[in-house]
């Protein structure tokens, strides 16, 4: 919190007795809200541009979209130092965004250009920016889980005070690598938060259908560590349980799993046919717990910007991804001679 | 055969295979990832849930050891399951059940049970998927005593292997390639079966012979089109089965056009085109080899997302007419 | 029980308004229980036999014995009918016996006979009996876990009543495996128990350095199956834990977890140096803790055997090992020149 | 070299390797089952964790994916860890992390990381531990681009080579074979390293060229000394690197010894052998072959348990012997 901020927090407090607003509200300057909300923008503008891109053929392959989650990857991220690290998923525009991504290395990347995140390499399911520490997003179902503890680890041993974020779905939690993974975490302690978006399927299959447990947050019993289900479309509630498990993380106390109840709007990939979900369902979820439209509400309602302010952060999103794409386009494709590159470090 | 013909997909021959499967055989299960309502990632099983319902098109959670294992133990005790991968990647997660378990129960246990499962991998690059998503590793299977492992590339074999599969006693891996799912072919209606272990002439040719795997096939005929128009009469063999390998329909063709190329998309080093280039080596077609042994192969490298890249990082063909054109004339 | 037995107890309950004697002895008439009895003794002599054998470098490779886990396994067993199923582990001498298996042909697969229950193919780890329902021991720790679904799985689809029960460590429970095929018998309800040996270690790692749960058992919760905490070395309390679970999973009400708490008095395996764990403690389990001579207590307590009885016993027990291991020497070794039978089936 | 040599075993030159990384650089540490105060299935980690303690000398739970996982997680973000599987056959429930992750992350994130993981597995058979505590799975990660895979035989090389791995700053994966374990044999004091992709002539000769790999090695220096009393001069190469493979070498002999024989202890279909094989008839030395090149490789099947067909399963040293004199005298 800036000191001006901290000030009028305090001045509320004392004229009312106490501070009632969320917490995003009481724990962060205007400044750092105002972020924010545009990250929330940047991710949804991102994946409609990457959407619109896609269906006019200039991107390749698949990709997964988040558009509906953007208050789980940002609330994340407020908790987040910028030298913790996560590990990401299929479906990781998100965070990679929280965490600092730009837009144009990312549309680059989509692109399959020498400029992107992995120089054309890897593609929307393996976007990674290691100098924010975003390891990057996996294309295996649970495969960044035991990654993210190996982080952890790394950041006990070395003692950098690092916490690691460990992004994973609803699906994920059923494969061996969960079990595996934080049961290690549990019994070493590593500084590091296991962060399911539940968005209600694995592909089509519902958690219901899929897993036995009827939370996933229940699931941390079976390590001895604290589980909590957040309402994930609430940037306040998850920057705010983020928090508490990243200081317990730091503080040497151990993992901790929380689970964030959201939705995808979009089906599972481009290849979807929404068969296993109703319309009902999907438009309830859209107009009625929008994560972008419950923020917008706060930012006015406490005074943090006014409807000229919400569109004028709408213009700059809408700049910016405008010009990533366009960075994009211009950017070179890599060279066919370089196929080999890569695969092995340089001189070793 | 006898059976009428018609044209179907790959995808939709394969799911008439098991709908045939289903229909006469209680014991057969099908069993994966999303493949009942969302009819599979690549829609291969299709409107089966529908047909069958969900107690024999099994949607699994997101758990391929224990889904694999599940289909191992249902095989040993009575059933016929028919577990999909959801791409042949995540098998990676389940080749302890697959090579530890399914592979060498029989023998472990001296003979006492039989393991009669099929797995079906979605293989193979060239969709954009990059590189966890577009690995062709069925050489690993094939390096495995105990599993047999099958290729096939036309709709009329992907539904006779299968069907052939499923009446075999021993586990059986399939290999299908991604990219085939949508091409077309003349398939029989009704049950029959191709054998597993017979590679099989898909054109006649006398000047060189090349031995191709998957999409390789498609490609290969592709580029015994061009040379013929320079003359060159290429023999392309479809190897089909990659385990146990068909040597003698290899060599019998060999000792005819004393040339020899293997195309397959995996990785070259240790792929199937070594085993069978140093099968012929030491068979008796090598004292007619009027040239040595060309294999092409994927590059040493994962498979790159951009798809310049990506294309590059398989056998193309006009790679493949090059190779073939210098083997057949001499300048290799 | 017997008809006999059946009006012994109900006399005896009618005299004291109720029967106070453990389970097993309420339950099962003295036929069944004395050859229970006789199982764990055979269990006992069996592995005493095949050390003795390894010592005078008879047996080729390794062996993990179970002496002192006896009460486990024909607990365990008590509550099946002789077409259920079992998984075992590479700890399983004690599960095939109590499964029915001969120990001539068990001492033959030592020996590597062409008489063993794998034709010698297999060995200590690899013992099955799939005509009794042991659907083999496993050299994968975990390994055995999915196959036993996939046999509750079988059981469902044929609708022939049959129950499985899944045997496995408390090192297990820490794979993945163990994770997935849980989740999956909830989902589905299958007719399977879970049944864990918990020895308190895993080779050298004990349960607490391995495991972040105090119990196996409150993993069930994961899973929303029972889960329970069971004295292993008490055969009663075995039997009748397994039988509720047995019940449950044969009337279709799903899957249920058992821990059983107990020790090996071996080391793991015949590398072991017992380098992880105390002489008292292993002292105090063999000498406070013999489900042997706990079962023998109270078989002379209720009248089941007297001393003299127990010397029968134990003399046709020591008798059928003799036998065992003259027959298993006599065998006929594998032909060198069927190496490569069985590894596909004959003639397909 | 300059250091002082003593004989140590296979075992202590690997557990001297690990001390002097550990000594000298705080990001190693050792991971496995059972390495701490058991001192590792095999005794490998020894009294580590008396030197190094608990912090750095990591026992696993029984979770093979997640700690190969939690490795490869450790070593992309500064740690230089070291893996051991308790036997190579649980590699099986690790393949997604290694093949998937650790081989294709630089590529996948376009060089902006280095994985510099090794992974240690104790393969082979000969131990009477039967089908899935006996296999040589080496050959799967020869097929992987993106890993780098070596086969030390002698004390000397696995303590060089481990210590080259740890200096790599790519994934090192180390098959070691239980047999070699307690075998002895000179081993320098100090830091060294043996290069990786180096194969090594243990014997020089004239007459045949043998490639061995793992025990194999040992079993073809004894052959070649059999062999030598009749006039028949072996070259053994002993390769080391499985991936990649030092073919310069092999051509290089093969060109003055005319003949070439692989033996191996892996399945002999897809294995190693294959790939020689192919690679040899394809470089220069192919004109200087004089008679076909013989593969020698385990049998098809899973390793048995009985000891008599344990060792029939594997190369022994008579059919070695046999082989090699056929190739030296023409009779094959
Ligand atoms: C090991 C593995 N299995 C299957 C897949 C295919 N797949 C990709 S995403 C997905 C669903 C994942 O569900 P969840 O974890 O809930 O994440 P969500 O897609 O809902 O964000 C599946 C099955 C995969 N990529 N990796
Ligand atoms: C996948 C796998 N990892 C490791 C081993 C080696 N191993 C065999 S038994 C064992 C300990 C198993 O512990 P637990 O499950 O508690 O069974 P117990 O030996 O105590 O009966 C280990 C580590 C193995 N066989 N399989
Ligand atoms: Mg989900
Ligand atoms: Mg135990």
């Amino acid at each position: 919190m800036g000191r001006e901020d901290k000030a009028m927090v305090k001045k509320a407090e004392a004229a009312t007795g106490a501070d009632n607003r969320p917490f995003l509200f009481r724990r962060h300057d205007a400044g750092t809200i105002r972020e924010a909300y545009r990250k929330m923008l940047l991710i949804r503008a991102f994946e409609e541009g990457a959407e619109n891109a896609y269906m006019r053929g200039l991107v390749h392959g698949t990709m997964h979209l988040s558009i509906g989650q953007e208050a789980s990857a940002v609330g994340v991220g407020l908790a987040l130092r910028d030298d913790d690290q996560i590990t990401s998923t299929h479906r990781g525009h998100g965070h990679s965004i929280a965490k600092g991504a730009e837009v144009k290395r990312m549309f680059a990347e989509f692109f399959g250009k020498e400029t992107g995140y992995c120089r054309g390499r890897g593609g929307s399911m393996h976007i990674a920016d290691v100098s924010k520490g975003n390891l990057g997003a996996n294309g295996i179902v649970g495969g960044g889980i035991p990654i993210a503890v190996g982080a952890a680890l790394s950041a006990r041993r070395l003692g950098n005070g690092k916490v690691v974020v460990c992004f994973f779905g609803d699906g994920a939690n059923n494969e061996g690598a969960f079990h595996e993974a934080l049961n290690m975490a549990a019994i070493w302690k590593l500084p590091v938060v296991f962060v399911c978006e539940n968005n209600g399927y694995g592909m089509s299959t519902s958690q219901a259908r899929a897993t036995a447990s009827a939370t996933i947050a229940e699931r941390a019993g079976a390590y001895a560590m604290p589980g909590r289900t957040i309402d994930g479309n609430d940037l306040s509630a998850v920057a705010e349980a983020t928090e508490d498990a990243v200081s317990r993380a730091r503080n040497g106390e151990g993992p901790s799993l929380i689970e964030l109840k959201t939705y995808r709007w979009r089906g599972h990939s481009k290849s979807d046919r929404n068969r296993y979900r109703t319309k009902e369902e999907i438009d309830h979820w859209m107009t009625e717990n929008d994560p972008v439209k419950r923020i917008e509400a706060d930012l006015v309602a406490f005074g943090i910007l006014d409807e000229a302010g919400l569109d004028a952060v709408r213009a700059s999103v809408a700049e910016e991804i405008e010009a990533g794409i366009a960075f994009a386009k211009e950017s070179p494709s890599p060279d066919p001679a370089d196929l080999e590159r890569f695969v092995y470090t340089e001189g070793a | 055969m006898d059976q009428p013909v018609r044209e179907l997909s790959y995808a939709e021959a394969i799911r008439e295979a098991m709908a045939i499967a289903l229909e006469r055989d209680e014991r057969v299960v099908v069993m994966g990832e999303d493949i009942g309502v969302y009819g599979g990632a690549f829609q291969v099983t299709g409107d089966l849930i529908e047909r069958f319902g969900p107690d024999r098109i099994i949607d699994t959670p997101i758990s391929e050891l224990g889904g694999a294992g599940i289909a191992v133990g249902a095989a040993v005790t009575g059933l016929r399951p028919i577990f999909e991968f959801q791409f042949s990647d995540f098998a990676t997660l389940a080749m302890e059940q697959i090579v530890n378990q399914a592979a060498k129960m029989r023998f472990m246990l001296g003979g006492s049970v039989s393991v009669p499962v099929v797995m079906r991998f979605p293989a193979g690059s060239g969709t954009g998927a990059a590189a966890q998503h577009s690995q062709s590793l069925e050489a690993w299977f094939g390096h495995v005593p105990g599993l047999k492992v099958v290729q096939p590339t036309t709709p009329e074999d992907a539904k006779g292997l299968l069907l052939a599969a499923l009446e075999d006693p021993d586990p059986v891996m399939i290999f299908e390639h991604k990219l085939l799912y949508k091409t077309r072919g003349p398939v029989p209606e009704g049950a029959y079966t191709t054998p597993i272990g017979k590679a099989e002439i898909r054109r006649k040719g006398r000047d060189v012979t090349v031995v191709a795997t998957g999409v390789m096939v498609s490609r290969a005929l592709e580029a015994a089109n061009e040379l013929a128009a320079e003359g060159i009469e290429v023999e392309v063999i479809d190897l089909r089965t990659v385990r146990p390998i068909d040597t003698p329909a290899i060599v019998e063709s060999v000792i005819r056009t004393h040339r020899l190329c293997i195309v397959h998309e995996a990785v070259k080093t240790l792929g199937i085109g070594a085993e069978i280039s140093a099968r012929i080596a030491e068979s008796e077609a090598f004292d007619y080899l009027d040239a040595p042994i060309v294999r092409l192969g994927g590059a040493e490298t994962p498979i790159p997302y951009n798809p310049d890249l990506e294309k590059a990082a398989v056998p193309q063909v006009p790679g493949i007419v090059a190779a073939l054109r210098d083997l057949a004339t001499g300048r290799r």
